[in-house]
C-alpha cells in the first residue's frame, strides 16, 4: 500500500490545503509535501524490485485488485515500482517540494488554491509512474492536465489563457490518439489477454499473440505499425519531439516559475517514460524497424531545439527549447536498445528533470526581482545577486554536460549506448550519435551567450524595480538541486543507475545480446 | 456488479413495471392534490411529492437492477408487448434519477409561477413515457409511449407562457416533433406492411431468410429509414436535431436538463432495442445497412454538434449543441455493431455513457438554471469570476464540464473512452478518430466555461447573487449531480457490469 | 607491491587536498586571513610533497595503479566505467611540475591579488584550488574517460578564472570564447572517447596490474592478435586513425593549436598568475600531456603522427610570427606559448616522445617564470601592460629583471639555458625521423627551425622594450615596488629555468656518456607498455609507425646531432641579434611600420578571430538560429494556430444552418431524409424490385 | 381481392407527400398542423390496408391509436399556437425567430 499511501497523502493534502486559510497555505503545503518526500525516500531506501516491471520482474510495493469489468477485460488497480519508475517517483516528490518552496515569493494571490492544485498534480504524477494497469495509468495521465490547466491559466503570465488552452487541447488530442492506438493492440490481442494490466499485454505482444483487427480488416503487421506510430505521436507530444513541441515554449514562458519547474522537471518525463513502457517495451521489433526515422527525429529534436534556444532572447524560452533538445537525447538512447542507451535515457529523464528544474528556478528567482526575463534588459546581475547567479552558472554548466554532474553522466551513457547500437545497419547509429553530440557545443554556446549578456559585464538594469538579493527560501531549492545533481553525477551507480540498468536489462538482453555485450559492430 | 445466480421472480409479473407504475401513480396524485387544493400555497408539497415519486421509482429500478430481476431474456408482459430486462431497468434508472434531480432543482426555479402541479405532473408523465419506452418490445407500444413522452415535453418546453423564448422553443419543438412522429408512424406502417407484425421479435422472425426482402426490400428500407428518423428526432441526431438547440435554449433550464439527458436516453433505448432485436443486421444488411447509416449519422451529428458549439456565446446554447454532439458519440454504440469486435462493449459503453451523461449534463443545465435564477446572465462573459461568489457550485460545474469533455474527474471519462475503444475494436478507426477530434474540440469550448468562472475577472454583474441568495434546492441538485458524476468514476464498476450484461443479453450474446 | 602501496594509499590526497582548499575558500574564505590563500598554499604544498614522495616511490621502481571506485558497473552494463589512479614515470613527473607551479602561483597571488586589494578573493582562491585539484586528478587519471572528465573541469576553472573580473566586458567575453573554442575541440574528443569505449570496451591507459588497456588492444588488433569491433567496415588501422584524430581535436583545443589557438591570447584578460598557471604551464599542457599519456596508441598510427607533427610545426611558426608585433607584454607571451606547444606537438608527432616531455617540462618552468615576471612588471606598472610605456625597469626591479632574463634566454633557446636543450632535442628528433624518409616531417622541421628565429626576435624585443633603454613614462620612472611574495617565486623559477636542462643533456651525453640523460632513462623505465622504450619500438617498427632514423648525408648520427644543435642555436642567436640591433637604443622606435601591409595582417592575427566569430555569431546565431526561430514560430507553430482558426471558422458557418425559421428546418429534415433514402436505395438496390 | 394492396400504398404515399408539401409551403401554424394530420392519416391508410392484406387486426388497432394520438397532438398543438399568438401576435411560424444560430 506504499504507493497508494503516497498518492493518497498528496490528494488528501491537496484537499486540506485547498480549504486552508490563504496566508498559511504556502507553509502548510511545504510542510505537507515533506511527508510524501520522506515516504518516497523511505521507499527508495527499501526498494527491493528486480528486473523490469513489464517483463516479469519482481515489483516493489506491488498492489493489485480488480476494479472494473470492462466487458471481456478486467480493469485492475495495479500499482508497483521497478528500477525505472522508482527514480521518477523520487524525482516527482523532490521537485514538488522544491517547487512549493520556490513559489512562496512569486505566488501572492489565491495561494490555497495554488498549492492545493500543486499537491493534486503531485499525486497524479506519482500515479502515472506507479500505475501498471492501462486504465489506472490513463486516468492519472489525463488527470495531470487538470491542475496544469488552472496553474498555468490562473497564475500565469500575460498570454496565460492562450498558453493554457493550447497545452490543454494539444496534449488532450495526443492522449486520444495514443488511446486509440493502444486499444488497437488490445483488441488485436483478442482473447490472449484477460485484463488491461500492462505486464500481461507486454508479455502477450512480445510473445507474438497479436492477431488481426476487425476480422482481418487490419493485419497484425499494419496494426503494429499503426499502433506504434499513434502511440509515438501521442507520447511524443508530451516529450515533446519536433515537430509537436510548439505548446511547450508557450506553456513554459507563461506558467509561473514553480510550475515551469514541474512541467520541465516531471511532466515531460511522462512522455519519455510512456514511450519506454509502451512503444519500446511492447513493440521492440517495430521500434527497430523504424530505428532510422526515430533516430532522425531524435537528432533533429536535439539540433533544431538547440538552434531554436540559440535564437531566443527570453531566458525562460531558452531553457524551454533546450528541454526539447535534451529530450531528443532520451529518444536517441531509447531507440539504441543497449543497456547504456536505454539506461542512460532513463537516467537522463531524472537528471534533466533536476537540471531544468534548477535552471527554471534560477530564472524565476531573477524574475521575482527584476520582473523581466529578457536577456537584453539586464547585465552584470552577478554583482547584485551573487548566490542566484552562482546557482545559474552551475545549472548552465550542468546543462552543458559538465562532468561529475548528472547531465554529463546521462548524456555520456546515452552516447556510448547509442554509438555501439546496431539497430541501424552499417553503424548508422554511430553517425546519428555523432551528429546529436554536436548539441553539447550549441548548448554551451547559447547558455554562455545568455549568461555573458545578462549576468556579467558592468551592472545595468532597464526597469524600475530595485534589484535586491533573493530570500533564503528562494535560494534553498537551488542549493539542494545542485547538491543532488552533483551527487548523481559523481555516484550514478550507487544512486539510481544500478537499479535502472537492472530494470532495463530484460529489455535489451533479448533484443541485441551482442550489442549489450559491447561487441555490437558493423564490420565482420 | 455480478448478478445473482438464479434470477429472483416477482409474484405477479407486472410488478416488474413498478417504476413506471409508481411514476404514473404519482403523476395522477399530483392532479388529485391540485384539484383538491388549487392555491399556490403548497408548492413545496407538490414538488416534494414529485421528487418522492421519481426518487422512489429510481430506488425501485436500482434495486431491481442490482437484484438482477429480468436478467437474461427479461420478464415478458402482455404477450411480449412489454419486456422488462436489464436494459429496460438500466434506462429506467437513468430516467428516474434525472427526473429526481430535475424535480429537486425546479423547486427554486419555479418560484412564483402558477400551476406548479401541472409542471410536475407533466414531468412525471413524460418520465412514465420514457419508462414505458424502455420496456416496450413492440412498435405499437413504442409509438404510444414515445408520444406519451413527447406531448408532455412540448408542454414543458412552452411552460413559461409569457416568455417569448420558451414559447418559440415550444412551437418549434412541437412542429418538428409532429412532423417526426408522422414520419415515424408512416415508417412503422411500412414495416408492418412488409412483415405483418409489430412485435419486434416477430418482425425479426419475418425477416428471417430474407425472402420478404427480395421483393419488398424497397418498402422495408424506406420504413426502416423513417423509423430511424423518429428515433433521430428523440435523440436529437442529424438531420432531425434542428429543434434541439432552440428547445434547450428557450425552455426552462430544468426542462432543458430533462430533455437533453433523459429524453435523449429514451430515444436511444428504443433505437437500440428496435434495430438490434427487430432488424438483425445479418438479415437486413443486404437491403439496408443500418450500421452504415448510423456511422454516417454519428459522424455528421457529433461533428455538427461540437463545431457549432465551439463558437457559441451563450452557455445554455453551447450546452444544447454539445448535447447534439454527445448524441453523436452514443450513436457509435449502434454504428460500431459491425459484427467484428465485441458488440457488447460498444453497446454497453453507449448505455454507460448515457447513464453518466444523465448526471453530468443534467447537472450542467441545472447550474445554468442556478445562474438564470440569479439573473446573472447567459453569455460566457456573464459567468466571469463566478467562482469568487459561488465556489462550490463552480467546482461542481467544473466537474461537469471536464467530465463532459472526457477528463478523468468524472464518469464521463470512462464512458467516452469505452466508446472509443469499442469503435476501435469494431475496426472503425476512422470513426474513433473523428470522435477524438471532436472530443478535443469539445474540451476547448467546455474549458471556456471553466476559464470564465475561475480565470477571468468578475465584471460587476455578480452582486445580484447577493440579492437572491443561494437557493437550497438547486444547490442540492447541482451538488448531488456533481457527487454522482465523480463517484461514477471509481464506482462505475457497479453499473458497467450490469450494462454489459444487459447489452450482451440484447445482442443475444451469451454473457 | 602490497608492501609500499601503503604510501600510495595517500595518492588521492594529491588532488583531494586542493579540493578541500577549494571548499574552505569557497565557504570560509571571507572569514580567513588572506581570504583563503593560506589554505590554497598549504594544500598545494601538501600536494607537492606527496607528488615528490610518489616520484621517489616510482623512482624506486614501483609504478603503481589503483582503482578508486566504480563510476558505473554491475552486471547490468556491458563494461564498467571506473575512476583510478595511474602513477608512473610520466604522471608523477607531471604531478611534480603541476603542484610546484600551483604552489608558486598561490604564493605569487598573495602579492598580485591580495596586496593589490582585489575583491572577491575567496572566489579567486576557491577557483584556483578547484583548478589545481582537477588538473592533478587529470594527470593521474588511469583511463581516458576520467581524463576527459577532469579535462572538462579544468576547462570550467579556466572559464571562471579568465572571467574573474566579470564586471569588465572584456574578461566575460574572453571567458566565453575560451570555453567555446575548447568545447568545439572537446566535441571531437568526446566522440573519440565514446568511440574508444565502443571499440575496445575499455578506456584504461594501462599500467601495472591492468589486464587490458586500449593501446595494447589496438596494438594487438593491428598485429592481428585480437579482434575489436571497428566501425563503418574500416580496417582496424584506419578506424584507430579516425579515433586518434578525434581525440586530437580535444588536444588541439586545449593546447591552443591552429586553428583552435584563438582563445589563448584573449584568455590573457584573466589575472596574470592565472595566465601563468593555467594558460602557460599546466592546463594548456593538458592537451599534449594527453598525447604523451596515450602515446602507445598514437605510436601505432603514422598518419596521425604526421598530422600532429605538421600541425605542431605550423603552429609554432604561425604563432611566433604573430608574437613579433604585439605591444602588450602578456600578448607576446601568449603567442609564444602557442608557439612553444607547437614544438611539443612537433616532437610527439615526430616520434620524439622524450623530447616532447622534456620540452613540456622546461617550458612549464620558464613560461611560468616569464608570466610571473610579467605579472611583477604589471604590478609595478599599475596594470599597464603596454611595453611601449615601459623601459628601463632593469635597474628599478633587478630581481624581476634577472629572473625574467633567465626565462627569456631559455625561451629563446640560448645555450646553456633549459630551453636550448629541450628545443634542440625536439628539432633533432624531428629532423632525423624526417631524414629517415618522411618529407612531411622535414617540412614540419623546417617550419620549427624558422620559428626559432622569430622566437629569439620577439623574446629579446620584449626584454629590451620592457627593461632596457630609458623609462618612457612616469610610471616606468617610479614603478611600484613588489614584495617578497612576488620575488621568491621568481627567484626559484629563475634558477630552475636556467638549470632544469640538466635532466636531459643529450648532446653532452653523446660526447661523454658518463653524463646521464636522466629524463631519457626515467621515461624508458616506465611500466610495461607505458615506457619510452616500448614507444620507440612501436615508432620504429614498420608494422606500426614505421619511422626510421636517418642522418644528414656524410655526417653520421653524431654529426647530425651537433649540426642540428648548432643550427638551431645559430638561428636563435640570429633572431636575438636582430632584436638587439633594432631595439637596443635608449629610446627605440617602432619598426613594425617597415612591414607594410604585412604588419596589419600580423596585428590582426591573420584574421583568424574574424572568421571564427563570423562562423559562431553571424552564421550560426544570427542567420541559422534566427531563421530557425522564424520558421518555428511561423510554420510549425503557425500550423497549429491555423488548425484551431479553421475549426472555429467552420464552426461559425455550421451555426448558420440553424436559421431559426422552422419551415427551413422542416425542409432540411425532408431533404436529409430524401438524400438518405436515395443513397441507401441505390446501395440497397431497392429501385429494382419495389413494385415487381 | 378487388383492389391490390399496391394501390393503397400509392394512395397513402400520395397523401403523405401532400401533407409534407403542405408543411414545406404553409407558414400558418394551423395549416402546418393539418398537414401533419394528413401525414398521420396516410399512415392509417397503410395500416388498414396492410392489416386487411395480412389478415390480422394489428394494423386496424394501431390506426385507432394513431387517431387518438392525433387528437391529443392537436390539443397540445392548439395550446402552443395559442400562446404563440399571445407572444408574437401572429400564427405565422416563420415570424418567431428570436432563437437561432
Amino acid at each position: 500500500m506504499m504507493i497508494e499511501a503516497l498518492v493518497g497523502l498528496c490528494l488528501v493534502g491537496a484537499l486540506v490545503v485547498f480549504f486552508a486559510p490563504d496566508e498559511y497555505a504556502g507553509k502548510l503545503a511545504f510542510g505537507w509535501s515533506l511527508l510524501p518526500l520522506a515516504l518516497s525516500a523511505l521507499m527508495y531506501l527499501n526498494f527491493d524490485g528486480r528486473g523490469n516491471a513489464l517483463l516479469g520482474g519482481s515489483l516493489a510495493f506491488e498492489e493489485q485488485f480488480t476494479w472494473i469489468a470492462l466487458g471481456p477485460y478486467e480493469l485492475t488497480w495495479f500499482m508497483g515500482l521497478d528500477g525505472i519508475s522508482m527514480p521518477l517517483v523520487v524525482l516527482s516528490t523532490l521537485l514538488t517540494t522544491l517547487a512549493i518552496l520556490s513559489a512562496w515569493t512569486p505566488i501572492d494571490e489565491r495561494r490555497n488554491q495554488f498549492y492545493g492544485l500543486v499537491l493534486f498534480l503531485e499525486g497524479s504524477l506519482i500515479g502515472v509512474f506507479g500505475a501498471l494497469d492501462f486504465f489506472v495509468w490513463f486516468v492519472f495521465w489525463e488527470a495531470v492536465l487538470i491542475p496544469m490547466y488552472f496553474l498555468v491559466g490562473i497564475w500565469g503570465g500575460a498570454r496565460r489563457k492562450y498558453a493554457a488552452i493550447k497545452f490543454f487541447v494539444y496534449t488532450n488530442i495526443a492522449s486520444l490518439v495514443l488511446f486509440i492506438g493502444f486499444f488497437g493492440l488490445v483488441f488485436g490481442l483478442g482473447d490472449s489477454i484477460s485484463s488491461l494490466a500492462l505486464p500481461e499485454i507486454a508479455t502477450a505482444l512480445r510473445a507474438g499473440e497479436l492477431g488481426p483487427l476487425a476480422g482481418g480488416l487490419i493485419v497484425p503487421e499494419q496494426l503494429r505499425l499503426l499502433a506504434f506510430v499513434a502511440m509515438f505521436i501521442g507520447f511524443g507530444v508530451k516529450v515533446p519531439i519536433v515537430p509537436f513541441h510548439t505548446w511547450l515554449p508557450d506553456a513554459h514562458v507563461e506558467a509561473p516559475t514553480p510550475i515551469s519547474v514541474l512541467l520541465a522537471g516531471v511532466l515531460l518525463k511522462m512522455g519519455t517514460y510512456a514511450l519506454l513502457r509502451f512503444n519500446f517495451t511492447m513493440l521492440p521489433e517495430t521500434a527497430r524497424s523504424l530505428a532510422v526515422p526515430i533516430a532522425a527525429v531524435a537528432v533533429i529534436s536535439v539540433i533544431y531545439g538547440a538552434l531554436l534556444a540559440l535564437g531566443q532572447s527570453d531566458l525562460k524560452r531558452i531553457v524551454a527549447y533546450s528541454s526539447v533538445s535534451s529530450m531528443g537525447y532520451v529518444i536517441l538512447g531509447l531507440v539504441a536498445y543497449t543497456s547504456y542507451g536505454i539506461g542512460g535515457a532513463t537516467f537522463q529523464m531524472v537528471s534533466h528533470g533536476l537540471i531544468s528544474g534548477l535552471m527554471f528556478a534560477c530564472v524565476g528567482v531573477i524574475y521575482n526581482v527584476t520582473h523581466t526575463r529578457e536577456v537584453g534588459d539586464m547585465a552584470g546581475l552577478a554583482d547584485e545577486m551573487p548566490l542566484t547567479v552562482g546557482a545559474l552558472v552551475a545549472g548552465a554548466f550542468a546543462y552543458a554536460g559538465l562532468p561529475l554532474m548528472a547531465g554529463f553522466a546521462a548524456e555520456f551513457f546515452i552516447f556510448v549506448g547509442a554509438f555501439q547500437s546496431t539497430v541501424i545497419a552499417g553503424n548508422g547509429m554511430a553517425v546519428m550519435t555523432a551528429l546529436a553530440m554536436f548539441g553539447i557545443v550549441i548548448v554551451a554556446g547559447y547558455l554562455l551567450w545568455a549568461m555573458q549578456r545578462s549576468l556579467f559585464g558592468p551592472f545595468r538594469f532597464d526597469g524600475d524595480y530595485e534589484v535586491t538579493r533573493a530570500a533564503r527560501h528562494d535560494i534553498a531549492p537551488l542549493v539542494v538541486l545542485i547538491v543532488v545533481i552533483i551527487a548523481l553525477g559523481t555516484f550514478p551507480n550507487d544512486t539510481f543507475f544500478r537499479m535502472i540498468t537492472d530494470a532495463v536489462g530484460p529489455l535489451v538482453d533479448g533484443a541485441t545480446a551482442e550489442a549489450a555485450l559491447g561487441t555490437g559492430g558493423g564490420s565482420p | 456488479m455480478i448478478p445473482l445466480q438464479q434470477t429472483p421472480t416477482l409474484a405477479p409479473d407486472w410488478l416488474a413495471l413498478t417504476p413506471a407504475l409508481l411514476l404514473g401513480v404519482f403523476a395522477l396524485l399530483l392532479f388529485v392534490f391540485d384539484s383538491i387544493d388549487p392555491d399556490e400555497s403548497n408548492d413545496g408539497l407538490l414538488a416534494g411529492l414529485a421528487t418522492v415519486g421519481s426518487v422512489s421509482a429510481a430506488v425501485v429500478a436500482g434495486v431491481f437492477l442490482l437484484l438482477g430481476i429480468g436478467a437474461g431474456d427479461g420478464v415478458s408482459l402482455y404477450g411480449g408487448q412489454l419486456v422488462v430486462d436489464g436494459m429496460a431497468l438500466f434506462f429506467m434508472l437513468i430516467f428516474t434519477s434525472v427526473a429526481s434531480l430535475v424535480c429537486l432543482g425546479s423547486i427554486d426555479y419555479l418560484e412564483g409561477h402558477d400551476d406548479i402541479a401541472g409542471y410536475y405532473s407533466l414531468v412525471l408523465l413524460a418520465t412514465t413515457g420514457m419508462a414505458m419506452m424502455a420496456a416496450s418490445n413492440s412498435l405499437a407500444t413504442i409509438f404510444v409511449s414515445l408520444e406519451l413522452l413527447s406531448l408532455p415535453s412540448y408542454g414543458l418546453v412552452a411552460y413559461l407562457k409569457n416568455n417569448k423564448g420558451s414559447v418559440e422553443a415550444g412551437m418549434k419543438y412541437f412542429l418538428v416533433g409532429a412532423l417526426s412522429s408522422a414520419v415515424f408512424a408512416y415508417g412503422i406502417s411500412l414495416i408492418y406492411g412488409v412483415t405483418g407484425s409489430l412485435l419486434l421479435s416477430e418482425v425479426a422472425g419475418a425477416l428471417q431468410g430474407g425472402e420478404v426482402l427480395t421483393d419488398l426490400g424497397g418498402i422495408f428500407g424506406v420504413g426502416v429509414l423513417m423509423v430511424a428518423g423518429g428515433f433521430a428526432f428523440k435523440t436529437a441526431s442529424v438531420p432531425f436535431h434542428f429543434w434541439a438547440p432552440e428547445a434547450y435554449e428557450g425552455a426552462p433550464a430544468p426542462v432543458s436538463a430533462f430533455l437533453s439527458s433523459a429524453s435523449k436516453a429514451a430515444g436511444f433505448v428504443v433505437a437500440f432495442r428496435v434495430f438490434i432485436v427487430a432488424f438483425p443486421i445479418e438479415s437486413v444488411a443486404g437491403t439496408i445497412d443500418w450500421v452504415l447509416l448510423f456511422q454516417v449519422l454519428a459522424v455528421v451529428t457529433m461533428t455538427l454538434g461540437n463545431f457549432a458549439a465551439a463558437t457559441q456565446e451563450n452557455v445554455k446554447r453551447m450546452l444544447a449543441y454539445s448535447s447534439v454532439g454527445h448524441a453523436g458519440y452514443v450513436l457509435i454504440g449502434l454504428a460500431a455493431l459491425t459484427g467484428q469486435g465485441n458488440g457488447e462493449i460498444v453497446l454497453g459503453a453507449g448505455m454507460i455513457h448515457l447513464l453518466v451523461y444523465g448526471f453530468m449534463n443534467t447537472g450542467a443545465f441545472l447550474f445554468v438554471a442556478l445562474v438564470e435564477y440569479w439573473g446573472v446572465g447567459r453569455t460566457f462573459e456573464d459567468y466571469n469570476g463566478l467562482a469568487t461568489k459561488a465556489p462550490i457550485a463552480c467546482v461542481a460545474m467544473t466537474v461537469f464540464m471536464f467530465s463532459l469533455a472526457g477528463l478523468p474527474i468524472g464518469g464521463g471519462f470512462l464512458s467516452k473512452y469505452y466508446l472509443l475503444a469499442g469503435a476501435v475494436g469494431a475496426g472503425v478507426w476512422w470513426l474513433a478518430l473523428v470522435a477524438a477530434v471532436n472530443s478535443a474540440l469539445s474540451l476547448f469550448y467546455y474549458s471556456r466555461v471553466v476559464k470564465a468562472m475561475w480565470i477571468e475577472e468578475p465584471n460587476g454583474n455578480l452582486d445580484r447573487i447577493d440579492v437572491r441568495g443561494y437557493p437550497t434546492g438547486l444547490y442540492a441538485a447541482v451538488v448531488i449531480a456533481a457527487i454522482a458524476t465523480v463517484v461514477l468514476l471509481p464506482a462505475i464498476g457497479i453499473f458497467s457490469g450490469v450494462a454489459f450484461e444487459a447489452a450482451s443479453a440484447v445482442l443475444q450474446i451469451a454473457p | 607491491m602490497a608492501a609500499e602501496s601503503g604510501v600510495f594509499t595517500f595518492a588521492p590526497a594529491i588532488a583531494v587536498l586542493p579540493f578541500v582548499s577549494f571548499l574552505v575558500a569557497l565557504f570560509a574564505g571571507k572569514y580567513m586571513p588572506k581570504k583563503g590563500a593560506v589554505a590554497g598554499i598549504a594544500a598545494t604544498a601538501g600536494s607537492l610533497l606527496l607528488s615528490l614522495v610518489m616520484l621517489a616511490q616510482v623512482a624506486s621502481g614501483h609504478a603503481h595503479h589503483m582503482e578508486l571506485y566504480t563510476w558505473v558497473g554491475g552486471e547490468g552494463v556491458p563494461f564498467e566505467l571506473t575512476f583510478g589512479i595511474l602513477l608512473d614515470q610520466l604522471s608523477t613527473l607531471m604531478l611534480v611540475i603541476v603542484s610546484t607551479i600551483a604552489f608558486l602561483v598561490h604564493v605569487f597571488s598573495l602579492g598580485y591579488m591580495n596586496d593589490e586589494g582585489e575583491t572577491g578573493l575567496p572566489r579567486y582562491y576557491a577557483e584556483l584550488g578547484l583548478f589545481s585539484a582537477s588538473m592533478l586528478a587529470f594527470v593521474f587519471s588511469d583511463n581516458v574517460l576520467m581524463a576527459f572528465m577532469f579535462f572538462e573541469l579544468v576547462g570550467l576553472c579556466s572559464y571562471l578564472l579568465i572571467g574573474f573580473w566579470f564586471r569588465r566586458p572584456g574578461p566575460a567575453s574572453a571567458a566565453k570564447k575560451a570555453f567555446l573554442v575548447t568545447r568545439f575541440g572537446d566535441y571531437f574528443f568526446l566522440i573519440g572517447v565514446v568511440g574508444i569505449f565502443a571499440t575496445f570496451g575499455t578506456g584504461t591507459f594501462g599500467g601495472p596490474g591492468v589486464e587490458e588497456s586500449f593501446p595494447e588492444l589496438a596494438e594487438a588488433a593491428i598485429a592481428g592478435g585480437a579482434s575489436v569491433n571497428t566501425f563503418f567496415g574500416l580496417s582496424p588501422r584506419a578506424w584507430f586513425g579516425v579515433l586518434g584524430l578525434l581525440v586530437l581535436g580535444g588536444v588541439m583545443g586545449k593546447s591552443a593549436q591552429f586553428p583552435f589557438h584563438t582563445w589563448l591570447p584573449d584568455a590573457m584578460e584573466g589575472p596574470t598568475p592565472v595566465s601563468a598557471l593555467i594558460h602557460a604551464a599546466t592546463m594548456v599542457a593538458a592537451g599534449v600531456y594527453l598525447v604523451a599519456r596515450m602515446y602507445g596508441f598514437y605510436a601505432l598510427l603514422p598518419t596521425v603522427l604526421a598530422v600532429i607533427a605538421f600541425v605542431g610545426g605550423f603552429t609554432a611558426l604561425f604563432a611566433a610570427t604573430m608574437g613579433v608585433v604585439k605591444d602588450e607584454i602578456k600578448q607576446v607571451l601568449a603567442y609564444s606559448t602557442i608557439s612553444q606547444y607547437g614544438y611539443i606537438m612537433l616532437a610527439l608527432g615526430g616520434g620524439g616522445y622524450v623530447a616532447g616531455v622534456f620540452h613540456l617540462t622546461t617550458h612549464a618552468v620558464f613560461k611560468a617564470l616569464l608570466f610571473l615576471g610579467a605579472g611583477s612588471v604589471i604590478i609595478a606598472m599599475h596594470h599597464n601592460e603596454n611595453m611601449w610605456d615601459m623601459g628601463g625597469l632593469k635597474d628599478r626591479m633587478p630581481v624581476t629583471y634577472y629572473a625574467f632574463l633567465s626565462g627569456s634566454l631559455a625561451l629563446a633557446g640560448i645555450v646553456p639555458f633549459s630551453g636550448f636543450w629541450s628545443k634542440d632535442e625536439v628539432l633533432y628528433e624531428t629532423l632525423v625521423h624526417g631524414l629517415g624518409g618522411s618529407p612531411l616531417l622535414l617540412a614540419a622541421y623546417a617550419m620549427g627551425l624558422l620559428a626559432v628565429f622569430f622566437t629569439g626576435f620577439y623574446t629579446f624585443r620584449m626584454v629590451l622594450l620592457t627593461f632596457h633603454g630609458e623609462p618612457r613614462t612616469d610610471l616606468a620612472e617610479d614603478p611600484e615596488p613588489v614584495r617578497w611574495n612576488v620575488k621568491i617565486p621568481l627567484a626559484i623559477l629563475g634558477v630552475l629555468a636556467a638549470v632544469i636542462g640538466v635532466i636531459n643533456l643529450v648532446p653532452v651525453h653523446a660526447l661523454e656518456s658518463s653524463v646521464p640523460e636522466f629524463l631519457h632513462d626515467w621515461l624508458y623505465h616506465g611500466p610495461e607498455g607505458l615506457n619510452g622504450e616500448h614507444y620507440h619500438e612501436l615508432i620504429t617498427s614498420p608494422e606500426f609507425a614505421g619511422y626510421s632514423a636517418g642522418a644528414i648525408p656524410g655526417l653520421g648520427e653524431l654529426g647530425t646531432l651537433f649540426a642540428s644543435a648548432g643550427l638551431s642555436l645559430a638561428v636563435a642567436l640570429a633572431g636575438s641579434a636582430v632584436a638587439l640591433a633594432l631595439y637596443r637604443a635608449p629610446a627605440p622606435e617602432e619598426h613594425t611600420a617597415k612591414l607594410g601591409s604585412l604588419k596589419t595582417l600580423l596585428y590582426e592575427n591573420y584574421y583568424q578571430d574574424e572568421y571564427q566569430v563570423w562562423l559562431a555569431q553571424d552564421l550560426t546565431e544570427e542567420t541559422v538560429a534566427k531563421n530557425a526561430k522564424r520558421f518555428d514560430d511561423g510554420v510549425v507553430d503557425g500550423f497549429v494556430d491555423r488548425v484551431s482558426d479553421v475549426s472555429l471558422v467552420s464552426g461559425h458557418f455550421l451555426r448558420r444552418v440553424q436559421t431559426g425559421i422552422v419551415s427551413n428546418y422542416a425542409a432540411l429534415i425532408t431533404l436529409g431524409l430524401v438524400v438518405l433514402l436515395v443513397a441507401f436505395g441505390i446501395v440497397g438496390g431497392w429501385f429494382g424490385g419495389v413494385f415487381a | 381481392m378487388a383492389v391490390p394492396v399496391q394501390y393503397y400504398l400509392v394512395l397513402s404515399a400520395a397523401v403523405f407527400c401532400i401533407g409534407l408539401f403542405g408543411i414545406l409551403t404553409r407558414r400558418n401554424a394551423l395549416m402546418f398542423l393539418m398537414s401533419v394530420e394528413l401525414m398521420l392519416n396516410a399512415a392509417n391508410i397503410n395500416f388498414v390496408a396492410f392489416s386487411f392484406q395480412h389478415g390480422n387486426l394489428t394494423g386496424q388497432v394501431f390506426s385507432l391509436f394513431t387517431m387518438a394520438l392525433a387528437a391529443a397532438e392537436v390539443a397540445v398543438g392548439i395550446g402552443i399556437i395559442l400562446v404563440l399568438y399571445r407572444n408574437f401576435a401572429d400564427v405565422d411560424v416563420t415570424k418567431a425567430t428570436t432563437l437561432r444560430w
